[in-house]
Protein backbone atom coordinates (compact mmCIF):
# COMPACT_ATOMS: atom_id res chain seq x y z
CA UNK A 1 0.00 0.00 0.00
CA UNK A 2 2.50 2.15 0.26
CA UNK A 3 3.75 1.92 -2.85
CA UNK A 4 1.12 2.88 -4.79
CA UNK A 5 -0.30 5.88 -6.69
CA UNK A 6 -3.75 6.67 -6.38
CA UNK A 7 -5.27 7.96 -9.26
CA UNK A 8 -8.94 9.47 -8.79
CA UNK A 9 -11.98 9.87 -11.58
CA UNK A 10 -14.49 12.74 -11.22
CA UNK A 11 -17.91 13.82 -12.81
CA UNK A 12 -18.43 12.34 -16.23
CA UNK A 13 -14.90 10.46 -15.95
CA UNK A 14 -16.10 8.40 -12.95
CA UNK A 15 -18.38 7.22 -14.92
CA UNK A 16 -16.85 6.23 -18.29
CA UNK A 17 -14.38 3.98 -15.80
CA UNK A 18 -17.17 2.94 -13.54
CA UNK A 19 -15.01 3.65 -10.48
CA UNK A 20 -13.91 7.17 -8.55
CA UNK A 21 -10.62 5.71 -8.17
CA UNK A 22 -7.54 3.19 -9.41
CA UNK A 23 -4.26 2.04 -7.31
CA UNK A 24 -1.96 2.13 -10.07
CA UNK A 25 1.88 0.35 -8.89
CA UNK A 26 4.49 2.11 -10.69
CA UNK A 27 7.98 3.81 -9.84
CA UNK A 28 7.41 7.05 -11.00
CA UNK A 29 5.51 7.92 -14.31
CA UNK A 30 5.19 11.43 -16.39
CA UNK A 31 2.03 12.99 -16.84
CA UNK A 32 2.32 11.78 -20.94
CA UNK A 33 2.78 8.01 -19.65
CA UNK A 34 0.07 8.04 -16.88
CA UNK A 35 -2.20 9.12 -19.85
CA UNK A 36 -0.92 6.32 -21.88
CA UNK A 37 -1.47 3.68 -19.42
CA UNK A 38 -5.16 5.33 -18.35
CA UNK A 39 -6.39 4.93 -21.62
CA UNK A 40 -5.44 1.52 -22.26
CA UNK A 41 -7.00 0.34 -20.05
CA UNK A 42 -10.44 2.80 -20.33
CA UNK A 43 -9.76 3.43 -24.37
CA UNK A 44 -13.17 5.79 -23.65
CA UNK A 45 -10.85 8.53 -21.65
CA UNK A 46 -9.01 9.28 -24.91
CA UNK A 47 -11.74 11.81 -26.19
CA UNK A 48 -11.71 13.62 -23.47
CA UNK A 49 -7.81 13.86 -22.69
CA UNK A 50 -7.99 17.38 -24.46
CA UNK A 51 -9.76 19.99 -21.61
CA UNK A 52 -8.78 17.28 -18.74
CA UNK A 53 -6.51 18.85 -16.90
CA UNK A 54 -3.81 16.41 -14.23
CA UNK A 55 -3.77 17.42 -10.31
CA UNK A 56 -1.73 15.75 -8.05
CA UNK A 57 -1.69 16.00 -4.05
CA UNK A 58 -4.34 18.58 -5.18
CA UNK A 59 -2.69 20.66 -7.13
CA UNK A 60 -2.33 21.57 -10.86
CA UNK A 61 0.28 19.63 -12.32
CA UNK A 62 2.36 20.66 -15.14
CA UNK A 63 2.84 19.17 -18.41
CA UNK A 64 6.05 17.83 -17.65
CA UNK A 65 5.28 16.64 -14.02
CA UNK A 66 6.49 13.13 -12.99
CA UNK A 67 3.99 11.48 -10.77
CA UNK A 68 6.03 9.09 -7.74
CA UNK A 69 4.24 6.62 -5.49
CA UNK A 70 2.19 8.00 -2.56
CA UNK A 71 0.75 10.29 -4.97
CA UNK A 72 -2.21 11.01 -4.95
CA UNK A 73 -3.19 12.06 -9.03
CA UNK A 74 -6.85 13.13 -9.99
CA UNK A 75 -8.13 13.53 -13.32
CA UNK A 76 -9.98 17.23 -13.62
CA UNK A 77 -12.45 17.73 -16.59
CA UNK A 78 -13.93 21.17 -16.97
CA UNK A 79 -15.19 22.21 -13.93
CA UNK A 80 -18.66 23.84 -13.28
CA UNK A 81 -18.65 24.76 -9.53
CA UNK A 82 -20.24 28.07 -8.62
CA UNK B 1 -7.29 39.38 4.71
CA UNK B 2 -9.01 37.12 6.87
CA UNK B 3 -10.62 33.54 4.46
CA UNK B 4 -12.73 31.14 5.46
CA UNK B 5 -14.17 28.50 3.05
CA UNK B 6 -16.33 25.85 4.00
CA UNK B 7 -18.07 23.22 1.83
CA UNK B 8 -20.95 21.55 3.34
CA UNK B 9 -24.22 19.43 2.18
CA UNK B 10 -26.74 21.68 4.46
CA UNK B 11 -28.51 24.73 3.07
CA UNK B 12 -26.23 27.46 2.96
CA UNK B 13 -26.72 30.52 5.20
CA UNK B 14 -26.78 34.29 4.75
CA UNK B 15 -25.52 36.36 7.66
CA UNK B 16 -26.93 39.61 5.45
CA UNK B 17 -25.39 42.85 5.16
CA UNK B 18 -27.03 45.09 7.90
CA UNK B 19 -24.46 45.42 10.54
CA UNK B 20 -20.53 45.70 9.55
CA UNK B 21 -17.24 46.06 11.17
CA UNK B 22 -16.81 49.69 11.88
CA UNK B 23 -13.29 49.61 10.10
CA UNK B 24 -15.25 48.45 6.94
CA UNK B 25 -17.67 50.35 4.53
CA UNK B 26 -18.07 47.78 2.09
CA UNK B 27 -20.32 44.29 2.70
CA UNK B 28 -21.18 42.35 -0.32
CA UNK B 29 -22.99 38.94 -0.17
CA UNK B 30 -23.31 37.17 -3.63
CA UNK B 31 -25.32 34.01 -4.13
CA UNK B 32 -25.59 31.92 -6.97
CA UNK B 33 -28.59 30.34 -6.81
CA UNK B 34 -29.38 27.26 -8.83
CA UNK B 35 -32.22 28.16 -11.64
CA UNK B 36 -35.40 26.27 -12.80
CA UNK B 37 -34.61 26.17 -16.01
CA UNK B 38 -31.45 24.78 -17.49
CA UNK B 39 -31.58 25.54 -21.04
CA UNK B 40 -35.67 24.53 -22.23
CA UNK B 41 -35.87 21.95 -19.54
CA UNK B 42 -37.37 22.77 -15.97
CA UNK B 43 -35.65 21.24 -13.63
CA UNK B 44 -35.63 20.04 -9.73
CA UNK B 45 -32.22 20.89 -8.84
CA UNK B 46 -28.03 20.45 -9.36
CA UNK B 47 -26.03 17.91 -7.81
CA UNK B 48 -22.48 19.27 -7.08
CA UNK B 49 -19.54 16.64 -7.02
CA UNK B 50 -16.33 17.83 -5.38
CA UNK B 51 -13.10 17.06 -4.80
CA UNK B 52 -13.04 18.78 -1.74
CA UNK B 53 -9.26 18.64 -0.62
CA UNK B 54 -8.38 20.16 -4.12
CA UNK B 55 -11.72 22.51 -3.79
CA UNK B 56 -10.60 23.62 -0.62
CA UNK B 57 -7.25 24.34 -1.53
CA UNK B 58 -7.39 25.58 -4.93
CA UNK B 59 -10.08 28.54 -3.26
CA UNK B 60 -7.60 29.85 -0.53
CA UNK B 61 -4.97 30.02 -3.70
CA UNK B 62 -7.26 31.92 -5.83
CA UNK B 63 -8.20 34.47 -3.06
CA UNK B 64 -4.67 34.81 -1.86
CA UNK B 65 -3.44 35.59 -5.19
CA UNK B 66 -6.20 37.93 -5.43
CA UNK B 67 -5.64 39.69 -2.08
CA UNK B 68 -2.88 42.10 -3.55
CA UNK B 69 -5.01 43.49 -6.44
CA UNK B 70 -7.96 43.59 -4.02
CA UNK B 71 -7.16 43.65 -0.50
CA UNK B 72 -10.12 42.80 1.74
CA UNK B 73 -10.82 42.67 5.64
CA UNK B 74 -12.53 39.43 5.18
CA UNK B 75 -14.27 37.12 2.60
CA UNK B 76 -16.36 33.66 3.25
CA UNK B 77 -16.67 31.32 0.62
CA UNK B 78 -19.60 28.61 1.78
CA UNK B 79 -19.71 25.99 -1.47
CA UNK B 80 -22.38 23.10 -1.10
CA UNK B 81 -22.29 20.01 -2.44
CA UNK B 82 -24.61 17.17 -3.11
CA UNK B 83 -28.47 18.11 -4.27
CA UNK B 84 -29.18 21.80 -4.26
CA UNK B 85 -33.04 22.23 -5.00
CA UNK B 86 -33.60 25.11 -7.69
CA UNK B 87 -34.23 28.07 -5.57
CA UNK B 88 -31.69 27.73 -3.01
CA UNK B 89 -27.36 29.11 -3.04
CA UNK B 90 -24.92 26.93 -4.35
CA UNK B 91 -22.42 29.17 -3.31
CA UNK B 92 -22.13 32.20 -1.09
CA UNK B 93 -19.41 35.02 -1.02
CA UNK B 94 -19.57 37.20 2.01
CA UNK B 95 -16.65 40.23 1.42
CA UNK B 96 -16.02 42.84 3.73
CA UNK B 97 -13.91 46.06 3.19
CA UNK B 98 -12.86 49.11 3.70
CA UNK B 99 -14.21 50.63 0.28
CA UNK B 100 -17.00 48.95 -2.32
CA UNK B 101 -14.21 48.94 -5.12
CA UNK B 102 -12.39 46.52 -4.43
CA UNK B 103 -15.20 44.36 -3.06
CA UNK B 104 -16.96 44.49 -6.29
CA UNK B 105 -12.97 43.59 -7.79
CA UNK B 106 -12.27 40.48 -5.45
CA UNK B 107 -15.66 39.02 -5.66
CA UNK B 108 -15.82 39.29 -9.67
CA UNK B 109 -12.66 37.97 -9.97
CA UNK B 110 -13.17 35.01 -8.20
CA UNK B 111 -16.56 33.95 -9.00
CA UNK B 112 -14.63 34.12 -13.01
CA UNK B 113 -11.91 32.10 -11.22
CA UNK B 114 -14.11 29.60 -9.05
CA UNK B 115 -15.95 28.39 -12.61
CA UNK B 116 -12.18 28.02 -13.96
CA UNK B 117 -9.93 26.30 -11.75
CA UNK B 118 -12.17 24.95 -8.86
CA UNK B 119 -12.48 21.10 -8.87
CA UNK B 120 -16.31 21.12 -8.57
CA UNK B 121 -19.33 19.70 -11.12
CA UNK B 122 -22.48 20.02 -11.82
CA UNK B 123 -24.77 18.19 -13.37
CA UNK B 124 -28.58 17.35 -13.68
CA UNK B 125 -29.68 14.64 -11.52
CA UNK C 1 -36.62 45.63 -14.66
CA UNK C 2 -38.52 45.87 -10.78
CA UNK C 3 -37.31 48.54 -8.82
CA UNK C 4 -38.07 49.19 -5.49
CA UNK C 5 -36.84 52.90 -3.70
CA UNK C 6 -36.95 53.38 0.02
CA UNK C 7 -35.71 56.16 1.98
CA UNK C 8 -36.25 56.03 5.73
CA UNK C 9 -34.34 57.22 9.28
CA UNK C 10 -34.89 53.27 10.67
CA UNK C 11 -32.11 50.98 10.56
CA UNK C 12 -32.01 49.36 7.17
CA UNK C 13 -32.78 45.66 7.49
CA UNK C 14 -31.29 42.78 4.58
CA UNK C 15 -33.09 39.74 3.46
CA UNK C 16 -29.72 38.14 3.20
CA UNK C 17 -28.94 35.88 -0.23
CA UNK C 18 -29.77 32.03 0.58
CA UNK C 19 -32.93 31.89 -1.21
CA UNK C 20 -34.13 33.66 -4.74
CA UNK C 21 -36.36 33.76 -7.75
CA UNK C 22 -36.00 30.07 -9.40
CA UNK C 23 -35.45 32.13 -12.67
CA UNK C 24 -32.32 34.03 -11.11
CA UNK C 25 -28.88 32.46 -10.58
CA UNK C 26 -27.37 35.87 -8.69
CA UNK C 27 -28.72 37.22 -6.03
CA UNK C 28 -26.14 40.63 -4.44
CA UNK C 29 -26.76 42.62 -2.17
CA UNK C 30 -24.15 45.10 -0.91
CA UNK C 31 -24.06 47.60 2.52
CA UNK C 32 -22.31 50.72 2.32
CA UNK C 33 -21.47 50.92 6.06
CA UNK C 34 -20.78 54.27 8.49
CA UNK C 35 -16.41 53.59 9.41
CA UNK C 36 -15.82 54.71 12.50
CA UNK C 37 -12.54 56.61 11.41
CA UNK C 38 -13.17 59.34 9.25
CA UNK C 39 -10.06 60.17 8.11
CA UNK C 40 -7.86 60.48 11.67
CA UNK C 41 -10.72 61.28 13.84
CA UNK C 42 -12.95 58.77 15.53
CA UNK C 43 -16.81 59.18 14.70
CA UNK C 44 -19.92 57.87 16.50
CA UNK C 45 -21.74 58.34 13.20
CA UNK C 46 -22.87 60.26 10.02
CA UNK C 47 -25.31 62.38 9.39
CA UNK C 48 -27.39 62.09 6.12
CA UNK C 49 -29.42 64.97 4.59
CA UNK C 50 -31.75 64.14 1.29
CA UNK C 51 -33.54 66.58 -1.10
CA UNK C 52 -35.92 63.25 -0.71
CA UNK C 53 -38.47 63.51 -3.59
CA UNK C 54 -35.62 64.36 -5.93
CA UNK C 55 -33.21 61.31 -4.13
CA UNK C 56 -35.98 59.02 -5.08
CA UNK C 57 -36.34 60.12 -8.64
CA UNK C 58 -32.95 60.36 -9.57
CA UNK C 59 -32.30 56.70 -8.34
CA UNK C 60 -34.79 55.48 -10.17
CA UNK C 61 -33.73 57.49 -13.24
CA UNK C 62 -30.17 55.80 -12.76
CA UNK C 63 -31.61 52.67 -12.41
CA UNK C 64 -33.71 52.87 -15.97
CA UNK C 65 -31.00 54.21 -17.79
CA UNK C 66 -28.51 51.37 -16.60
CA UNK C 67 -31.26 48.79 -17.33
CA UNK C 68 -30.17 48.71 -20.74
CA UNK C 69 -26.67 47.78 -20.16
CA UNK C 70 -27.40 45.56 -17.34
CA UNK C 71 -30.56 43.84 -17.78
CA UNK C 72 -31.58 42.43 -13.79
CA UNK C 73 -34.89 41.28 -12.92
CA UNK C 74 -35.45 43.30 -9.51
CA UNK C 75 -33.39 46.05 -7.86
CA UNK C 76 -34.23 46.92 -4.25
CA UNK C 77 -32.44 50.43 -2.88
CA UNK C 78 -32.54 51.13 0.86
CA UNK C 79 -30.85 54.91 1.60
CA UNK C 80 -31.00 55.64 5.27
CA UNK C 81 -31.59 59.43 6.17
CA UNK C 82 -30.45 60.62 9.51
CA UNK C 83 -27.82 59.82 11.94
CA UNK C 84 -26.22 56.19 11.18
CA UNK C 85 -24.30 55.07 13.96
CA UNK C 86 -20.57 53.57 12.74
CA UNK C 87 -21.15 50.05 11.72
CA UNK C 88 -25.06 50.33 10.67
CA UNK C 89 -25.35 50.73 7.02
CA UNK C 90 -26.22 54.06 5.13
CA UNK C 91 -27.09 51.86 2.03
CA UNK C 92 -28.19 48.60 0.87
CA UNK C 93 -28.37 47.64 -2.57
CA UNK C 94 -29.82 44.46 -3.35
CA UNK C 95 -30.17 42.76 -7.51
CA UNK C 96 -31.54 39.86 -8.76
CA UNK C 97 -30.47 38.67 -12.09
CA UNK C 98 -30.27 36.20 -14.41
CA UNK C 99 -26.51 35.97 -14.19
CA UNK C 100 -23.64 36.95 -11.93
CA UNK C 101 -22.16 39.88 -14.59
CA UNK C 102 -25.50 42.04 -14.90
CA UNK C 103 -26.05 42.22 -11.17
CA UNK C 104 -22.36 42.87 -10.51
CA UNK C 105 -22.19 45.42 -13.42
CA UNK C 106 -25.43 47.48 -12.19
CA UNK C 107 -24.44 47.20 -8.45
CA UNK C 108 -21.20 48.93 -9.38
CA UNK C 109 -22.55 51.30 -11.52
CA UNK C 110 -25.42 52.51 -9.38
CA UNK C 111 -23.45 53.00 -6.72
CA UNK C 112 -20.73 55.50 -8.86
CA UNK C 113 -24.07 57.12 -9.77
CA UNK C 114 -25.52 57.46 -6.33
CA UNK C 115 -22.19 59.03 -5.20
CA UNK C 116 -22.24 61.40 -8.10
CA UNK C 117 -25.95 62.61 -8.57
CA UNK C 118 -28.42 61.54 -6.13
CA UNK C 119 -28.77 64.57 -3.96
CA UNK C 120 -28.44 63.30 -0.22
CA UNK C 121 -25.37 64.67 1.83
CA UNK C 122 -23.72 63.39 4.59
CA UNK C 123 -21.66 65.42 7.41
CA UNK C 124 -20.12 64.36 10.63
CA UNK C 125 -22.49 65.41 13.44
CA UNK D 1 -48.62 81.97 -2.85
CA UNK D 2 -49.40 80.97 -6.35
CA UNK D 3 -46.48 82.93 -7.81
CA UNK D 4 -43.82 82.35 -5.96
CA UNK D 5 -40.65 80.25 -6.94
CA UNK D 6 -39.14 78.24 -4.03
CA UNK D 7 -35.32 78.03 -3.78
CA UNK D 8 -34.33 75.04 -1.78
CA UNK D 9 -30.31 75.12 0.16
CA UNK D 10 -29.19 71.88 1.64
CA UNK D 11 -25.58 70.44 3.30
CA UNK D 12 -23.61 73.63 4.10
CA UNK D 13 -25.75 76.18 1.68
CA UNK D 14 -28.08 75.56 4.43
CA UNK D 15 -25.76 77.20 6.95
CA UNK D 16 -24.47 79.69 4.55
CA UNK D 17 -28.45 81.07 4.17
CA UNK D 18 -29.61 80.37 7.45
CA UNK D 19 -32.86 78.64 5.80
CA UNK D 20 -33.56 75.56 4.05
CA UNK D 21 -35.72 77.49 1.59
CA UNK D 22 -36.84 81.12 0.27
CA UNK D 23 -39.74 81.99 -1.63
CA UNK D 24 -38.57 84.44 -4.43
CA UNK D 25 -41.64 86.46 -6.43
CA UNK D 26 -40.63 86.17 -10.41
CA UNK D 27 -42.04 86.00 -13.26
CA UNK D 28 -39.27 83.81 -15.39
CA UNK D 29 -35.63 84.09 -14.52
CA UNK D 30 -32.86 82.03 -16.23
CA UNK D 31 -30.35 80.28 -14.10
CA UNK D 32 -27.63 82.75 -14.24
CA UNK D 33 -29.93 85.57 -13.36
CA UNK D 34 -30.90 83.48 -10.24
CA UNK D 35 -27.58 82.81 -9.16
CA UNK D 36 -27.08 86.59 -9.19
CA UNK D 37 -29.97 87.16 -7.48
CA UNK D 38 -28.81 85.03 -4.77
CA UNK D 39 -25.50 86.16 -4.49
CA UNK D 40 -26.35 89.43 -3.97
CA UNK D 41 -28.70 88.20 -0.75
CA UNK D 42 -26.42 85.96 0.47
CA UNK D 43 -22.84 86.70 -1.06
CA UNK D 44 -20.76 84.13 0.45
CA UNK D 45 -22.81 81.84 -1.88
CA UNK D 46 -20.71 83.08 -4.71
CA UNK D 47 -17.94 80.76 -3.33
CA UNK D 48 -19.90 78.06 -3.68
CA UNK D 49 -21.10 78.59 -7.36
CA UNK D 50 -18.89 76.53 -8.92
CA UNK D 51 -20.13 72.90 -8.49
CA UNK D 52 -23.48 73.73 -7.41
CA UNK D 53 -26.02 72.32 -9.51
CA UNK D 54 -29.45 73.83 -10.06
CA UNK D 55 -32.77 71.54 -10.26
CA UNK D 56 -36.00 72.06 -11.71
CA UNK D 57 -38.75 70.54 -9.40
CA UNK D 58 -36.33 67.27 -8.75
CA UNK D 59 -34.84 67.68 -12.20
CA UNK D 60 -31.15 68.67 -12.79
CA UNK D 61 -31.80 72.15 -15.25
CA UNK D 62 -29.95 72.58 -18.34
CA UNK D 63 -27.30 75.71 -17.83
CA UNK D 64 -29.96 78.12 -20.42
CA UNK D 65 -33.34 77.05 -18.26
CA UNK D 66 -35.64 79.14 -17.17
CA UNK D 67 -37.47 78.96 -13.92
CA UNK D 68 -41.22 80.20 -13.58
CA UNK D 69 -43.56 80.94 -11.03
CA UNK D 70 -44.55 77.63 -8.94
CA UNK D 71 -41.33 76.12 -9.70
CA UNK D 72 -38.97 74.43 -6.74
CA UNK D 73 -35.65 75.39 -7.78
CA UNK D 74 -32.79 73.25 -5.50
CA UNK D 75 -29.41 74.26 -5.32
CA UNK D 76 -27.35 70.69 -5.30
CA UNK D 77 -23.70 71.27 -4.05
CA UNK D 78 -21.62 68.41 -4.50
CA UNK D 79 -23.45 65.13 -3.44
CA UNK D 80 -22.05 62.39 -0.47
CA UNK D 81 -24.94 59.81 -0.13
CA UNK D 82 -23.92 56.17 -1.06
Amino acid sequence: MDSVMRVLFFAHLKEITGTHSADISTEGVAASSLWSLLIERWPALLAHREGTRLACNGIYAEADAIFGNNDEVALIPPVSGG
Amino acid sequence: MKVDIKMTRAPLSSRGVSVADGRCGALVEFAGVVRKEEGERIIEGLDYEAYEPMARLEMGKILQSLAGEFPCASVEVQHRVGLVPAGEASVIVRVESKHRAEAFGLLAAFMDRLKADVPIWKSVP
